[in-house]
């Protein structure tokens, strides 16, 4: 149970002018584990993974990987530790082809002179794995090399999902990933995440999606008014309480001992 | 499928060639020596000092940026090279690699002021425009710069292919053009210039560090200018402290007039060489009619604007 | 035989100058039953540009060009490679350097132009120290140059000579702005100068719209009546505002006549294939309304008369 | 709360009238005369032509479009209002009205040209200012146009102001930028200018009539650079077929540097009337500071720059 | 039960390149109902409810609008007719204020001779029922007078769905209005709904959120590959079942007389 901490963050504060989205917010991401995060609109979820994937620099608070303190100044800071997020607004370059926004930035170069010393890309392999990637979440898409704007809401945010489970490392953040997504399709993000967190890798989910969440988290963190309200067990608490928690119907003092996390 | 396809650029990006195509089948029934291979090689020489900075202006446009500097600082470049070989009595390799470190430094200060200020590239680059004019004027003393060693003017010189004579110059801008086309297409980092122009945002989340690519474009497209400079000191056999008044806005309409998006992150680098020849076949093409040169700019006027619209026209559906 | 090809290469479109050039030639190239090809450069300055026009025109079979170069150095190459195709290539307005680049010259001198305008204003002050405002072309342009030079030598007062494209500033020059031979540049131009300088008594101008100009800013500052007004040109306009009092006194060149000497030896290439040769002067004239003593001057009917070559 | 704050404009939107305080604090300091009320009222005269063309060029650039035509149709617009009242001997508030019909008249194709055939505005306005240029220089011979009536020139004269004389000119500029500050900021019709700037799509969507904002936002700035032309008119007292060349670059540069972004739907456009104010500044402390003009290219680079600058530093924060 | 209809199409095909988002679909809007349409992503749902709201002109089939066939070449046409439409990708413009973003294309004009002559805006007005609106929602916004793109993902999409609610005269068209939503906002929206039906319009919803579909659902029109597969009857029919003919595990044949609609 008590598994080493992976992600820690402690005391987040971030401020928008007058508007305070992170206010002293902790976090803890435990190894191997699938970590929920939940919480009402504007509740602060995005602006707390935004800064624990170098996005934005909390104004205040800091973050520890492995028990080592980090300050990520941005996103390529976060991913040389093999970090990977989805963004709830997707981060796609919309006229760029699947296979390339699937690729972009971590782009794969051909074998020998070619690659190594003219820097071509491998257009073929990274072809190759594309289809196979969308294949893993059954997502009916035709051609690789249409570009990501032609695509239906679900179908990009597919791309964006698979992106960040192909490439991380270390751990995987996912906002939102099934919002738009199909039953199927969910599903299959779903099974995408377990195989994620088999391989070894820790994995924060954001979601709304309530049986989603008690289908798959080992802990869920509740945020509310940019604090972390409370982490929950959810083989013990049941799903209307964890509601009432998250809407501040229930206060976290009232919360059964044994159902939290 | 996939891949046969994906080598053929998509019909909506031949515009471009379909205007030029009109252009040509127009003054070639038009008047008499058009289409013969030296009037065509002329035109390739003629247009070789804009197409090179053009490859530099569509880098810059990729990115959702301008740069109006590109003329002064060519000016700049070939002052300097021409300078350093007359005056100072380099050897040309180097008085040569002076001129280019010369733009290539204007076009790192556009970059750091870009990226690290956040300046708008249109206002940074009007900035760099004058203050480049001002140091050619002052360095130069107005004074057109003469006696060149050969060598540097080789590029100007011609050989025979099949009944033409093709300058140097002119094989070198179109290496220069298949070569960013396939950096463009073929390299990660060519790429992450169209990624940086598509969607700014996106690309610094996935961790692609933009400012370095933005930094590097303007770079690149200082280096150019300098070949450019090169380019335009072998051409006329001087080095002229005036020239480079009108390069800025002739390289944006070659780029524009190839079908790339000003708004950055659309458009394919031959479209900006078939642009350039495009402006370069309607002056040759409307002298050898023998229209007035008032009406030379009433009928440019209108063929620009016709030529796009043949470019819009051949894309229908591809909204 | 066919129609003799003739190729006129301006510095610009727009000069009323060079726009009277085009017409002069065209006339003539009418008379004599040749084609004309006319070209300019994109903007005053453009050497590039005249480079392109004259390789176009000899492309369309233009045997003789005539050309008014931007940059009488940077147009040499150029110029030699047509000549070498046996092209016959002569200069308008201004020589290039060296003259012999081109065949032959039919032009003024623009330094000439300054020196007496120059010497008007001398003699105009009688002995009064000059307080001088200069209305430049812009930047870098040997014209410019020349002509603002010119002015100061015939003034007497520290100058450079002919070749230099620096402009000369001595301590009588209270305040030197740019006009872009532009009236509303040349109106700015001298309204920021009267701030700097509100006791001015001279003003040159690089050319009449610029004085134009100057002459509006001096009236709405109610400094029209003590202030000398002198100017290069000569044209039919700028000859009009010397008559109204506006201008003290201009240079007057002739456009028309150069163009129609260029197009008359082009025809003349054409048929004898004998070519010209040498430097012709079409002349300058300083026009005034008022004669001063010691300046040779003719008055404004004259210059009406001869306004750019009209007769 | 919200109501006072919304009357206020964001302290990001201030940059450019700091920078403006900079350059008169400079100038007011190494010059003797720039900070009279005369000098100060001869600068409002002097940014009038640029500042009303200013107002146009914001209203495209709001739509995310350019105009490089404007200075040209402005030329246009002066040789027409001036040939017909001199040559044609038209009573001057007809001859006015044509001038304005024939400015209006080109905005009016480039709307059309940007709005049916969907062409990059600019090209599109390339293409016109070459155009207008011919038209000018055709139907004016290249001559002045002198001896107008002296209605035409009305505006160009002045009324006491405590002490400095300021021309009616500067007045109506001034009034238009309240008037479309008014405008843009208070009605439906302004609100969806910046609306089609910001997001063209989710503006079609939500069902408001893009092309029919567009056409009017191009037919509105035509008009407004008759009402240039006339400024111009009245200024120098005749109508001048060179004029209108360098317009564009100004007013854009105008635009820019009063903070309103070349990529649509952000901005202020009295930040525009503070961009052409800038220009007219330093062109006027310069020349009063007596630096060469060589120099005062150099200079003018360096404080355009550094005006931005200015500007993006006082946003800091607000990303 | 046989309500008359009001919107209804024929035959719809769109295609796109070689993609046929549309193809050969039909469409049935009754008077007073809620309708909804689900189906896997890529299905052409939003391709669908496009064509019927103007934003895109269908290649082939025919719309007809309380029994009269129509034409829409844009969307203005369709808000003419009172159809209004929230958006997937939900058509803000991101720099504007979350007021204006209301009443984009619907400003309130002052009364007499300001509004009527000047066409000057009433902004109080606007910002007060901007307020309204969204606390109908219980979207805890701060300020109306805030940019749209400072808001978190779920904010946004209330603003959207808040406009096409207030406007409609006829037909209400929300495609995925609940999908970024917590679980208290997605149910303030369901309210919404209701509220809207109650008043006598139609409501077409696009939602892949089943539990939300059973439980507000009137009709429920099942989109497959382009088409029309079913309109089922959420009584009648199990989720599973409905999931099934989503999928196409299950043949629309094979489904039970009683469990269409
Ligand atoms: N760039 C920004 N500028 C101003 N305010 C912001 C910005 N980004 C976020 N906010 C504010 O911060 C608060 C928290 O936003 P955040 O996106 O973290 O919420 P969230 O929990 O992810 O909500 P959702 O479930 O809707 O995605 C919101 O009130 C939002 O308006
Ligand atoms: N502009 C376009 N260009 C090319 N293809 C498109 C375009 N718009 C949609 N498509 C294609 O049409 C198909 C249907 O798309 P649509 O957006 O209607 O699906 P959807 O049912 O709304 O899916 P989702 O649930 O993911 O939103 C998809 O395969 C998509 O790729
Ligand atoms: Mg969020
Ligand atoms: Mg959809």
């Amino acid at each position: 149970m008590s598994q080493p901490l992976v992600l820690q963050a402690k005391g987040l504060v971030k401020r928008y002018g007058q508007v305070t989205a992170l206010d002293g917010a902790d976090f803890e991401l435990r190894a191997g584990e699938i970590l929920a995060v939940i919480g009402d609109n504007g509740a602060g979820k995005s602006s707390l993974i935004k800064a624990l994937s170098g996005a934005t620099i909390p104004d205040e608070g800091e973050i520890l990987l492995d028990g080592q303190p980090v300050r990520f100044r941005n996103p390529m800071d976060a991913r040389r530790e093999g970090i990977e997020c989805c963004y709830q607004d997707l981060a796609v370059a919309p006229a760029m082809t699947i296979a390339e926004n699937l690729f972009l930035g971590r782009e794969l170069r051909r074998e020998g002179f070619l690659g190594n010393v003219l820097r071509m890309l491998d257009k073929k392999k990274m072809l190759e794995t594309a289809v196979e990637r969308m294949a893993d979440l059954k997502v009916g898409i035709r051609s690789m090399t249409q570009a990501v704007e032609t695509l239906s809401g679900g179908q990009r945010q597919c791309v964006a999902v698979a992106r960040a489970a192909a490439f991380a490392r270390h751990v995987v953040i996912l906002d939102e990933p099934t919002a738009a997504l199909g039953v199927k399709e969910g599903n299959m993000v779903l099974e995408l995440i377990r195989r994620v967190r088999d391989k070894g890798l820790p994995v924060i989910l954001i979601s709304h999606n309530m049986p989603h969440v008690f289908e798959i988290a080992d802990r869920i963190h509740v945020a509310r008014l940019g604090k972390r309200a409370a982490v929950l067990n959810p083989k013990k608490i049941s799903m209307s309480d964890t509601v009432a928690v998250m809407t501040g119907a229930m206060k976290p003092e009232d919360i059964p001992a044994d159902c939290l996390a | 499928m996939d891949t046969l396809k994906s080598k053929l650029p998509p019909i909506g990006q031949l515009g471009p060639f379909i205007a030029l195509l009109f252009a040509c089948v127009f003054f070639a029934s038009t008047t008499d020596n058009f289409l013969s291979g030296q009037n065509l090689s002329l035109i390739l020489q003629q247009v070789m000092v804009v197409g090179v900075i053009a490859i530099g202006q569509t880098l810059i446009i990729l990115t959702a940026g301008i740069d109006l500097s590109c003329g002064m600082v060519m000016a700049l470049g070939s002052i300097v090279m021409t300078k350093f070989a007359v005056d100072l009595g380099w050897p040309w390799p180097l008085a040569i690699a002076a001129g280019v470190a010369a733009t290539a430094l204007f076009g790192l200060v556009n970059g750091l002021l870009v990226t690290r200020i956040k300046l708008p590239p249109f206002i940074v680059t009007l900035g760099t425009f004058n203050i480049a004019f001002a140091i050619t004027q002052l360095y130069s003393k107005s004074q057109t710069v003469t006696g060149l060693p050969d060598e540097m003017t080789a590029l100007g010189n011609t050989f025979a292919l099949g009944g033409a004579q093709v300058a140097w110059g002119s094989l070198l801008m179109v290496l220069l053009y298949l070569g960013f086309w396939w950096w463009l297409r073929d390299t990660g980092a060519g790429r992450h210039v169209y990624a940086v122009g598509n969607s700014p945002e996106a690309t610094r989340l996935v961790g692609i560090p933009t400012e370095k690519v933005l930094l590097q474009v303007y770079v690149i497209a200082g280096v150019l200018y300098g070949v450019a400079a090169l380019l335009a000191v072998s051409r006329t056999g001087v080095g002229d402290p005036n020239a480079g008044k009108t390069e800025n806005l002739d390289a944006i309409t070659a780029v524009v007039l190839g079908g790339t998006s000003l708004f950055g992150g659309r458009g394919l680098i031959l479209g900006s060489l078939v642009g350039a020849i495009v402006i370069g076949v309607l002056n040759n093409g409307l002298t050898l009619m023998g229209v007035d040169s008032v009406y030379q700019v009433l009928i440019t006027g209108i063929l620009v604007i016709l030529a796009v619209t043949v470019d819009q026209l051949s894309r229908k559906g591809g909204r | 035989q066919s129609q003799p090809v003739i190729g006129l290469i301006t510095k610009t479109e727009t000069n009323p100058f060079f726009v009277k050039m085009k017409e002069g030639a065209a006339e003539e190239a009418k008379k004599l039953g040749a084609k004309l090809l006319t070209g300019a450069g994109k903007t005053d300055g453009d050497n590039a540009g005249q480079v392109t026009a004259m390789e176009n025109m000899i492309a369309a079979g233009a045997k003789t060009i005539l050309i008014t170069p931007s940059d009488s150095k940077a147009i040499i190459p150029a110029i030699k490679k047509a000549r070498d195709k046996g092209v016959l290539v002569i200069a308008l307005d201004s020589p290039t350097d060296p003259v012999d680049g081109t065949d032959a010259l039919f032009a003024t001198d623009n330094y000439k132009a300054g020196v007496l305008i120059g010497q008007y204003a001398k003699a105009s002050l009688a002995g009064k120290p000059a307080k001088i405002v200069t209305l430049d072309l812009f930047p870098g342009h040997p014209v410019g140059a020349q002509r603002h030079n010119g002015f100061l030598q015939g003034l007497g007062l520290q100058s450079f000579d002919a070749k230099n494209n620096e402009l000369a500033k001595p301590a009588e020059v209270a305040c030197m702005a740019d006009s872009f031979g532009d009236q509303a540049k040349g109106q700015t131009a001298m309204e920021n100068c009267l701030q700097k300088a509100p006791d001015v008594n001279v003003v040159y101008t690089i050319n009449e719209p610029a004085a134009a100009g100057a002459y509006n800013a001096l009236k709405k500052a109610g400094k029209d009546k003590n202030v000398l007004i002198v100017s290069v040109d000569g044209g039919c306009q700028g000859i009009k505002d010397v008559g109204a009092g506006k201008i003290a006194a201009t240079s007057q060149q002739y456009p028309l006549k150069m163009a129609s000497m260029g197009v008359a030896a082009g025809v003349e290439y054409a048929k004898s294939g004998k070519k010209p040769s040498g430097y012709t002067d079409t002349g300058v004239t300083l026009i005034a309304a008022k004669a001063v003593a010691g300046v040779d001057s003719k008055d404004v009917k004259t210059g009406t008369d001869l306004c750019w070559g009209n007769k």
